[in-house]
């Protein structure tokens, strides 16, 4: 069998992504869903990471460190928030965020 | 800028200065609204009154700016450029004049008669406003401008209108006249639509000198959507139903908009678009039919009338079908003939809205003729103005209404060459609405003014107007004699300062017309009837009002007209032989086409209507929207529909965030996968 | 097949020793013996003192993202350090940087300014009530 | 590297710095002098603009070709200074300094929370900026964030309220989603180029670093599926950001709840930096036609189903914040039409529909907070009688309306012209077009459902509006703009045809002849 090409990687990186898609749509914690996204944005981290090695340019390896610092600033300001929806709402799932519609 | 042009920007945007200065104003100083207003409209009147004097050496001046050039790339290889501007012609100068003139005279007249309104501010606001849309219509060199001012000009009217909203009819009556008007702007939209299709432009020059663009097919339903939109306006059979409710508004509203602008901005308009629509012979002698039908119709109806104002309101709607049948020749001295009469009706009618708001104002809000009469005394210059204006309306010699009616008949008798015959017909069917004009007039005159009071406590309490509404009477009344020479010169293509301007596209075109021109055996000849015909019409309505009218209520008066006329006829049938001839003859006949007209008028077209409106609001009740004035059936069914997609849309929108993210998810993936399927196509 | 063979191995591992444990522990387990003690979490340990699920002071959880943040911040030192030391990267990934000190100092400032906002807002004061 | 081209970006960020240490030390009592502080901050921005050390012309012509040039660039070619990121930046100083200006009375009532409010929407401005100028994936991203992650925090800043809370977390998840698969979709492009750059980088004639305009023009990278997806999901993950379908049903829930300031910024910042990247995306990829020619019935697609979603769900609303956000995705889809037409004409249309669009927004919700400052209400039957109670204000959000609506003369109706005008150009959109006309019908009837009440119901809410200075500078200068823009819109259109002219769209349109 052949060695672990880049497509490899590719294909596990869609694999957690697709875990972490379907995640955020089936979940009802917000805090698992945040997980979730993170799950996501981490898939599409190690598809940088292939490629940059792929095509030998640190260009995505760099684009990786950028997400991480992105994601952490959306946690941050998610828990925050999810802290307040407790506050007001008494809960942390998304059923305590269902006033506005229509 | 030239002269002409600036003096026009100026006199234009005074009112909505003074519109402006009220709102922001308005608030905190009450008082000096009505001296803005006032104001203003003067600065207005005079610039109107500079350029009708030097309109000789200002000419037909325009002013334009190009509004925007770009490059769209898809109608032709040069930039779409629109052109906008404002033009200072014959036509112009003497509708400004108009204008300003019964604008300026009614903010003064309201300050008296609107003295302690609560919704004073408001009310001069809107007026303002009003003005300033009429005036920008009028000076509009191209059809966009107007059609937007032309609605600024229907919301103005709809706030004016319905001033007293408190009150059920009021309210009822400016959503009417809003819907109504609406309905007529559907055909002048498309008529629109249709014109800057064929002709790639809406400025007037522009259209003028593409014609030959335009499909003969489509000239005929061009000029009759533009009549639609006119009839709306000016309200013609079957859309002058609007009118007589839009009373309800405060008097001086009456008379702006009912005399001198809103309704005479369709008269406008045809005679405007005359060189488009003179293309269509069809087309005009429907205008003239219709016109003719609306005059006669609407004439009948006055005579069963007790209310000063309704009497007033149709002879409006009257007076509008005269001006509607001249422009329906399409000749050239019909096309004078119907703005003459739109300017000298102006004056008299404006006069007589006034006079009556006058009446109502002494009477304490009292509109009911037959509470009224011998109010001579207590009001004498009320009733001589009325008495004036009525003289003008009636047709008397050497009034301006006399000369205006003149030229109309004059019109009609020469003809157009293409149905004279038709055109024959109707000039002795408007020669009869002609002679009941003079009789209903003066019916409400004797009614109100001479003969016994019929309610003591009206008469003892009524008193004359303070001077800031007589002077409106005094300088009408005036005009409404003067306004006929004045014009009469002006509007004579041979004279300085005539219409040459506007009206020479026309003479191209009468090219393709037999055009009776001026010094033309057969116009001679339609000139002498016609004259002949206004002369016997004007004074067999006056007659016969006064013998009915003045031996019937007026015990005195009745006397004299017996002793007067008994010698005459007393042989034959005795004293009561004329009250039951003109009653058999006249009366009846009159009151039976009038309650056949009327009938007509409240059950079908107003059913029609109101049907139309509350099927509407059942419905809008039902899908909880669309119970509005602003958007017509047509719309509103597509509104419906569009609702009730829009709901099905709202279920989407559940506020829960998971339907949310699956929905987003599953709609990504089905983005993708149609985007696939189309790029592996 | 050779690089997948750990994987293989650590998978078999893995699910070996589940099902082991889980085996072993229904094998010896006394199964039908149940009451109130058995059921603790602790059968044979001290008295539970209070629920499990005790409430910390929101300002853990605070610091705990602001440990997070200014520890995720520092990551972008290290692409900083590597082109700053080595020449042949920094042109390559950034060319023509004459200025990477200072890039790192506006970093650095920023970071400290958010860091003096921390202070000031009295977030790293324990004692005072949340 | 010229960071002169940084200096509006360098203000912005420092001024937000200062204005967030400012707040530490300042005493609680003169905490409501801050705005004024915050305000100078994007009108010395916006003065900065206009230094002739900026004026850097954006293409230079080399071998008869034009291409980006360098001196127009700074941070390694990851900074782009054009004609329309200059044109965008000088809207979002505007749009910052209106929004500021309406804040003002809100903070005060919140009574907490200032100095945080006004630096992070000058970071959002500055992220905005960024946005404007973004000339890689990276920064793309990274300024993209820098916007929504402030304005995750704007949204749910009255965290009393759980309507705020219940925003802000709508606009979170949905925006992280989304942020995902722009993100993947980055990763498929990089994965298929090899490079997240839009220009290459030269250093003595030898290609250090390719960039994506160059691998496209010269056809090194050529149309590819993977390529297609990965641009089609940045798209939609920048759709997200503008309010285009898939990703837009946060929009109606989170105009409702968030703070009716942050509403305001929402609609016209975040909205426009989505645009800027779209177009910025789109002209790099117009390098290939046969991208392009693929993203066109895509985008056409989005177009279509955006104007049809935003415009009838906007029909049965009864709260005008609501309404506004429905009619934020219609209007969304209107400049998808420019966007999908994806030629000179469009682009200027797109441009100046963007600019229009920043102050017609705007005074639409001025008056909203001013009316429901009063009536405590957003309920649009609590607009009746405005006409009589406020008449200016009924005037202006009138006014603001209509040119939402595309009614003549004002500026909105200049933008709808030439955007729909611009779908005529070929066969393939011309249905778009009608879309588009019918959608326009559709919107006047609840652009004037709300002007009815306005002018024609009895008032329901006794309650005045006072205006304070304020809010009377944003309503005079917005519609001054409005009605300006309309009746003198040359100015601005040439403007916009010079910008599009010099992002380099096909001069005519694709797949249609010319008549």
């Amino acid at each position: 069998m052949a060695d672990i090409t880049t497509s490899h990687y590719i294909v596990l990186s869609a694999l957690i992504f697709a875990v972490g898609l379907f995640g955020v749509v089936t979940r009802k914690n917000t805090v698992i869903i945040l997980m979730s996204l993170e799950l996501m944005l981490n898939g599409t981290n190690l598809a940088f990471v292939a490629f940059s090695r792929h095509w030998g340019n640190l260009q995505g390896q760099v684009f990786t460190f950028f997400v991480i610092a992105v994601a952490a600033a959306e946690a941050a300001v998610a828990l925050a928030i999810i802290i307040a929806l407790n506050r007001v709402r008494k809960g942390v799932t998304l059923d305590e965020a269902t006033e506005l519609k229509g | 800028m030239e002269t002409g042009p600036l003096l026009a920007v100026v006199c234009l945007f005074m009112p909505m200065l003074s519109a402006l200065l009220i709102a922001v104003l308005g608030g905190r100083m009450p008082k000096i609204c009505d001296l803005i207003g006032i104001g203003t409209m003067g600065v207005s009147l005079l610039c109107a009154i500079v350029l009708g004097l030097g309109h000789a050496t200002y000419g037909a001046q325009t002013w334009e700016f190009t509004w925007i050039t770009m490059d769209v790339g898809w109608v032709t290889s040069e930039p779409l450029s629109w052109t906008l501007g404002i033009t200072v012609d014959g036509l112009t100068t003497a509708l400004l004049l108009v204008v300003t003139l019964v604008s300026f005279l009614v903010h003064l007249f309201s300050k008296g008669y609107m003295h302690g309104d609560d919704r004073y501010v408001d009310f001069y606001r809107w007026l303002g406003l009003f003005t300033f849309s009429m005036l920008g219509l009028i000076l509009s060199d191209n059809l966009l401008t107007l059609f937007v001012f032309w609605e600024v000009m229907g919301l103005a009217s709809y706030k004016l209108i319905g001033h007293y909203f408190f009150k059920q009819s009021a309210f009822m009556a400016c959503k009417k006249a809003f819907m109504t008007t609406r309905v007529g702007d559907i055909g002048m939209f498309l008529a629109l639509l249709a014109i800057y299709l064929y002709t790639d432009s809406l400025q007037f020059k522009e259209i003028f000198a593409n014609l030959d663009m335009i499909p003969v097919g489509a000239q005929f339903w061009i000029a009759m959507g533009l009549f639609m939109g006119a009839a709306g306006k000016s309200a013609q059979f079957p859309l002058h139903i609007w009118l007589p409710d839009a009373m309800e508004g405060p008097t001086p509203v009456s008379a702006l908009i009912h005399a001198a602008t809103m309704v005479a901005a369709g008269v406008y308009l045809v005679g405007r678009m005359y060189t488009l629509i003179v293309l269509s012979p069809g087309a005009l002698v429907i205008i003239s039919i219709i016109g003719c039908f609306t005059a006669l119709m609407a004439a009948s109806i006055a005579f069963t009338r007790t209310d000063i104002k309704q009497v007033l309101a149709y002879s409006t709607v009257s007076q509008l079908g005269f001006m509607f049948t001249a422009l329906g020749v399409g000749s050239n001295i019909a096309w004078k003939a119907g703005l003459f009469h739109l300017a000298t009706h102006a004056m008299f009618k404006a006069c007589l809205f006034l006079g009556s708001g006058s009446v109502i104002h002494g009477c304490h809000h009292l509109q009911d003729m037959t509470k009224m009469g011998g109010l001579r005394k207590k009001m004498p210059i009320t009733a001589m103005t009325y008495l004036v204006a009525c003289l003008a309306i009636a047709g008397f010699p050497f009034t301006a209404g006399f000369w205006s009616k003149d030229m109309i008949l004059q019109a009609l008798w020469a003809g157009n060459g293409h149905f004279d015959d038709v055109y024959k017909i109707i000039y002795v069917v408007l020669a009869l609405a002609a002679a009941m004009t003079a009789a209903y007039m003066f019916r409400s005159y004797f009614l109100t003014f001479e003969g016994k009071p019929r309610d003591q406590h009206v008469h003892d309490h009524a008193h004359e107007s303070p001077w800031t509404m007589t002077t409106g009477l005094i300088v009408l009344a005036t005009m409404a004699i003067a306004a006929g020479y004045k014009w009469h010169d002006a509007l004579l293509p041979n004279s300085p300062g005539g219409l040459e301007g506007v009206l020479s596209p026309i003479a191209t075109f009468a090219k393709t017309f037999v055009i009776h021109g001026e010094g033309n055996e057969v116009a001679h000849h339609a000139h002498t009837i016609a004259l002949y015909t206004s002369l016997t019409v004007a004074f067999g309505g006056m007659i016969l009002a006064g013998v009915w009218y003045m031996t019937a209520f007026g015990v005195g008066l009745r006397q004299k007209m017996r002793a007067m006329i008994g010698p005459l006829y007393g042989w034959a049938s005795g004293k009561f032989f004329i009250d039951e001839f003109v009653q058999m003859v006249f009366i009846n006949t009159s009151i039976f086409f009038a309650e056949l007209t009327s009938w007509i008028d409240s059950a079908l077209l107003d059913g029609f209507v109101d049907g139309t409106g509350s099927v509407t609001m059942k419905t809008g009740a039902a899908s909880g929207v669309a119970d509005d004035a602003i958007v017509d059936g047509a719309v509103t069914l597509a509104g419906n529909s569009a609702w009730w997609g829009g709901a099905l849309l709202g279920r989407f929108q559940s506020g829960r965030i998971r339907n949310y993210l699956f929905g987003a998810v599953a709609s990504v993936a089905l983005f993708a996968v149609v985007m696939l399927y189309i790029v592996a196509r | 097949m050779n690089d997948y063979l750990p994987v293989l191995f650590m998978a078999l591992f893995g699910v070996l020793f589940a099902t082991a444990a889980l085996g072993v522990s229904a094998l010896l387990g006394q199964r039908g013996r149940q009451n109130r003690v058995k059921n603790t979490p602790y059968e044979c340990g001290m008295p539970i003192e209070s629920h499990a699920h005790a409430r910390f002071s929101v300002k853990f959880y605070i610091v705990a993202m602001l440990f997070i943040l200014f520890d995720v911040e520092v990551v972008f030192m290290y692409p900083w350090a590597v082109s700053f030391g080595n020449s042949d990267f920094a042109r390559d990934a950034f060319p023509g940087t004459g200025l990477l000190l200072a890039e790192a100092a506006a970093f650095v400032v920023v970071l400290f300014l958010g860091w003096v906002y921390v202070v000031k807002k009295g977030v790293l004061e324990w004692h005072q009530e949340a | 590297m010229n960071l002169t081209l940084l200096l509006p970006e360098i203000i912005v960020i420092v001024g937000g710095l200062a204005v967030m240490l400012r707040d530490l030390w300042l005493p609680a009592d003169r905490k409501d002098g801050l705005w004024a502080w915050a305000l100078a901050v994007p009108l010395i921005a916006l003065a900065a603009t206009f230094l002739p050390q900026l004026d850097v012309a954006a293409r230079i012509s080399v071998d008869g070709a034009m291409i980006v040039n360098p001196e127009a660039t700074a941070l390694s070619g990851s900074f782009y200074l054009d004609g329309m990121s200059m044109l965008l930046k000088r809207a979002f100083c505007v749009a910052a300094a209106l929004v500021i200006l309406m804040s003002r009375e809100y903070l005060s009532e919140l009574n907490r929370g200032q100095g945080e409010f006004w630096s992070l929407a000058l970071f959002a401005l500055s992220g905005m900026f960024f946005c404007a100028s973004a000339n890689d994936f990276m920064s793309l991203f990274v300024a993209l964030e820098v916007v929504t992650v402030s304005f995750f925090v704007l949204v749910a800043f009255k965290r009393s309220s759980g309507t705020s809370i219940e925003a802000g977390l709508k606009l979170l998840v949905m925006g992280s989603l989304s942020a995902a698969l722009m993100l993947y979709g980055i990763a498929f492009v990089y994965g298929a180029s090899g490079t997240v750059f839009f220009d290459q980088v030269v250093v003595n004639g030898e290609v250090t670093r390719t960039g994506l305009r160059d691998l496209l023009a010269t056809g090194q990278l050529v149309y590819s599926t993977e390529l297609l997806i990965g641009v089609m999901l940045i798209f939609l993950g920048l759709g997200f950001k503008t309010s285009a379908v898939p990703l837009h049903v946060w929009v109606p829930d989170v105009y409702q709840g968030a703070p009716t300031p942050v509403t305001a910024y929402l609609s016209v910042g975040s909205k426009l930096a989505g645009f800027v990247l779209m177009l910025r995306v789109l002209e790099v990829f117009s390098r290939s036609g046969p991208m392009v020619d693929s993203l066109t019935p895509f985008l056409a697609l989005v177009a279509a189903v955006t104007l049809f979603y935003g415009n009838l769900g906007a029909l049965p609303q009864s709260n005008i914040k609501r309404l506004l956000g429905y009619s934020s995705i219609g209007q969304c889809g209107y400049i998808l039409l420019g966007i999908a037409s994806a030629w000179t004409v469009g682009i200027s249309g797109t441009l100046f529909y963007m600019t229009a669009y920043v102050v017609t927004n705007l005074a639409a919700f001025a008056v909203v907070i001013l009316v429901s400052r009063a009536t405590n209400s957003h309920e649009i039957d609590d607009y009746s009688g405005l006409g009589r109670k406020n008449p200016l204000l009924a005037a202006a959000l009138t006014v603001a309306l209509l040119s939402l609506a595309g009614v003549p003369p004002f500026i909105g109706f200049f933008g709808k012209f030439m955007l729909i005008g611009s779908t005529f150009g070929s066969d393939e959109l011309r249905w778009l077009g009608l879309v588009g006309m019918v959608n326009v019908v559709i919107a006047l009837y609840y652009y004037l459902c709300v002007i009815k009440r306005i002018y024609m119901r009895e008032e329901r809410h006794p309650a005045k509006s006072v205006v304070p200075l304020r809010l009377k500078v944003v309503l005079a200068i917005s519609m001054a703009a409005l009605v300006i823009g309309g009746i003198a819109p040359q100015f601005l259109a040439d403007k916009t045809a010079e910008i599009a002219e010099e992002l380099q769209f096909a001069p005519r349109p694709r797949g249609g002849e010319h008549r």
